[in-house]
């Protein structure tokens, strides 16, 4: 296995692997998973921050929140190309979000019941998302590394709003602020949940470590997290629902609970509050589009063979 | 010059309240659409159109004088105080009518705020002059769209069809002229109405040809959006867009 | 007798809640429904749940001593002071989705209802004996017809298959009490959710055989609304419903 | 024919005329179209004002309009059976609203903008239909008159609902009272179209005069209408929008403008507001419901043939 161990060498060494270049099949694979799935995540998620576009409360936040969800479409765009570098197809990709193969980001099967849902969702699970991905721009992979970098600088600019949302909220009416503490009470836990289960006994997370497209452990990212989300809870005058959040001097962090990952499983398992609408929206838009899809295509294809005939003639 | 003010606030009005409707129904689609490029592309339309809206409803805020703001007049007023075309304001229906509308309005639209950038009141000129750079572009797009979808498949050329059928009756209303119109053309601040429907003739005209569909012979236009009288449809809109507003009056967002 | 007002008052917005929210739902059929008769039954249905939210509201508003109304309580709440079960805002659906949940609700409501003409409290029995005799009537007529849907043809033993299969989850939560239910039942005030399971149970496990349908194995609960945490779709049946009273603040209809 | 003229003269003699009873073709015709579209409109009239149902501003207006419209589908099923027993069925009837073959009344073909119109639809709407149906319930064909008879009682009691639902808008602010106004301006010229356009010199009118299942002509109906509105609009403090309307002492009624003729021709011909939509409605509820029907068709038809064995047995 002399072309593997070239392979990790480079890596070792810090360089990128590029499309055309030769790979491990686990690494394909591994790579087709996890792109893709971040793909679908974008996707999806367009859907509980769609779900307040009609309804934002001023034109200049609608204009935001469009843009954010416009922008979200545009990293489910640059990660389909990246993971088609890889020999999938975006239909191929589709198809395997639709059949419930592929998985998505979990969170995005969550409700979101008020404004200060979008505010907490910026703030807190795109502030988790920057966090796993920011190290991912330097993941050995080149386009997914390059689509990385493009995206969290996006990514930073939406976690702002976010929180820009919520400090408004906070500093309004006590409606407003209660409205606050409610979507934090309900996107904390989960927020926690999307660095995944620990995973101190992963073989799986070692060997994507060891090709350098996972940088850090679940727990550690988790723990990055807390630290930075407390102050700035506390900033915002709302209470994180965590009564065993405390500063622990010795470690220089703070302890937390553990997370429910008895609801963790059971979202995964298609048993979260929003899992089957998300789906069911996804695969209503795919297949009432066929018949636009099937036209751009015919019509493509006439003009081809009309030109064709022509320029042989 | 012998205009009042308040016929420039309505007709900035009746141009706000069309970009923010027609963006209202574009960002329905977000997430939903049938492929990914549409979802950005209509989102991007809907921005622009939000954007359009924020600009012309405070035009008429700044002109009226009383310290209302853009969002005071779209999250305040009643259906009767809103002032779009009907067009505007129909359901989605599938992709194809959305796109067919947006067709038909754009068309109208482009010429509409080229006309306005000479117009003799300078800030609807600048108004004008930045929307018709977007509006361009919205143009471009739908034309693009509807000829590809119209000289598809089969069934996307029914389904344009069907489109075209059911919106053709909202087009007339784009080129009535009321008084105020007549107003405002006097004065050399906005075109009259019926002057815009030879371009717009025109452009559509060759468009559905070369998508291979077929205007309707008939044409009574559906009308009353500009003096406030709307369809069932825009009271649900408004429901579902002025809650927040309404729900916590007076509340900073 | 330990119950505080506050629990009573409580409940008696989860019952108001479940009748009012249904009710909208079961009200958006009107002329549209597959049959003359049953535009009829479902508008009875209806008014039957309006009726009896008023009631329900009524009394936790005069429990609360503030003033308030059940109209108060109806149109001036946001979602997440609404405490109704998450099955009865899931949207219609087709007219065998709209019947199923129908059924579900109805099998539960009747033997809740029955429970509370026992209550200690008057007044919660006094509405309890009157709801009871519609209820009564709505789960007859919802029973029947999902038998005679279940075993139609085989479309419609499919489409209510696939009603059972969606709406199942959200059954859960009927039964599921809490410390408010535990302390209301203390008081012999109203039965403990769990103790309607049986007879539930029984009737629906015999609707079903009946109708060749198969409940799902499987039965996670979903949960939330009794303490006001809901679907999405709240907020646009309450956007939609409290339009009028939110726009015109203060205003007598 | 002595056969017609003893059915004539029964009918002059006041009698009713019964289903199995024998009459003119051209009697049975025209009772047909009369019940059939009057049927119709009671169907198409649900969704006017159904749209507001979901809107209504209080529970208690909330379930009077449910009951109200309730009580039009019922009216539609008195109709359809009265109708039935001229010997067509009910699909067949259904067959040719959805075909637009079956007119109904052109009034639902406006469109519900505000809750003041669920108020003038009450007043004015209902109030005009009264016009036209309290003379029926004396017509000569017995089913559609005690049809009538039944249909007139609420009818009346709604045309109280919607002048109380603008008394309370027209003591109410300044907004509700604007919201009247405007009802009761796109409203009127609808309403007095409603008797169809000047019958003096119809044929037709003629003989169904004969026949007595029409007993007043358009003109005078209308003018009985003028007269009843006028001082209860005088009530509410509404402005009747017609500048020509006075009190004729001479003739002692009120002298009022003309109808826009050409407006009622457009909607008629299929292009008011709403003709597309309601029809549309009408024919997605039939269409939709269809896998309903034929279930429970199929469940009787199952449920027959399961006993008729055992019954020989």
């Amino acid at each position: 296995e002399p072309q593997e161990r070239a392979f990790q060498e480079r890596i070792d060494a810090g360089q990128k692997i590029e499309p055309k270049e030769w790979m491990p099949e686990a690494y394909r694979k591994t790579l087709i998973r996890q792109i893709s799935q971040h793909a679908h995540s974008e996707i999806v998620g367009q859907l509980p921050e769609g779900n307040w576009i009609t309804r934002a409360p001023t034109l200049e936040r609608k204009a935001i929140l469009l843009a954010k969800v416009q922008d979200e479409a545009g990293h489910g765009l640059y990660l389909y190309c990246a993971a088609e570098t890889l020999g999938i197809s975006r239909d191929e990709m589709y198809g395997q979000l639709h059949s419930g193969k592929a998985k998505y980001s979990s969170i995005f099967n969550y409700p979101t019941l008020t404004w200060a849902d979008i505010g907490a969702i910026g703030w807190l699970v795109d502030g988790a998302a920057i966090m796993n991905q920011v190290p991912l721009q330097r993941c050995s992979y080149g386009p997914y590394a390059r689509a990385m970098v493009r995206i969290c600088k996006e990514e930073s600019f939406h976690q702002r709003q976010g929180f820009d949302i919520l400090t408004v909220l906070c500093n309004g009416t006590p409606e407003q602020k209660a409205m606050a503490q409610d979507a934090l009470n309900r996107w904390w836990w989960p927020s926690l949940m999307m660095f995944g289960p620990s995973d101190d006994a992963s073989v799986h997370s070692a060997q994507s470590m060891a090709w350098n497209i996972k940088q850090d452990s679940n727990d550690a990212l988790r723990q990055k997290f807390v630290d930075q989300t407390v102050p700035q809870a506390k900033f915002l005058g709302l209470t994180i629902p965590d009564p065993d959040l405390k500063w622990n001097e010795e470690k220089g962090g703070h302890d937390f609970g553990e997370p429910d990952w008895t609801e963790f499983f059971e979202v995964i398992a298609g048993n979260g509050p929003c899992n089957r609408e998300r789906l069911e929206a996804r695969r209503k838009a795919w297949d009432d589009g066929a018949w636009f899809r099937d036209a751009l295509t015919a019509y493509a294809e006439k003009h081809a063979a009309r030109e064709t005939p022509a320029a042989a003639a | 010059m012998g205009v009042t003010s308040a016929a420039i606030a309505e007709f900035a009005t009746r141009m706000g309240d069309n970009c923010l409707i027609l963006g209202h129904r574009d960002s329905e689609w977000c997430g939903h659409s049938p492929a990914l490029e549409e979802d950005i592309a209509l989102a991007n339309t809907a921005l622009d159109h939000v954007g359009q809206a924020q600009l012309w409803l405070g035009l008429a805020c700044e002109i009226e004088g009383r310290g209302k703001t853009a969002d005071t007049l779209a999250f305040l007023r009643d259906a009767s105080g809103y002032r779009n075309l009907l067009l505007v304001e129909q359901p989605n229906g599938d992709f194809g009518r959305t796109i067919m509308r947006q067709f038909l309005f754009d068309a109208w639209h482009l010429p509409m705020l080229k006309a306005l950038i000479n117009s003799s009141d300078k800030r609807i000129a600048e108004i004008a002059e930045k929307a018709s750079k977007e509006v361009a572009y919205h143009l471009e797009r739908s034309t693009d769209l509807v000829v590809r979808l119209g000289d598809g498949t089969r069934e996307s050329q029914a389904r344009m069809q069907t489109a075209l059928d059911f919106l053709w009756p909202y087009t007339g209303e784009m080129f009535l002229g009321d008084a105020l119109d007549d107003e405002l053309e006097a004065a050399g601040i906005a075109p009259a109405p019926a002057s815009l429907r030879p371009a717009w003739d025109q452009h559509v005209g060759r468009t559905l040809a070369e998508a291979t569909l077929k205007a309707p012979d008939k044409s009574y236009a559906q009308k009353g959006g500009k003096r406030g009288v709307h369809s069932e449809h825009l009271g649900f809109i408004l429901a579902e867009m002025q809650f927040l507003q309404r729900a916590y009056p007076g509340a900073k967002w």
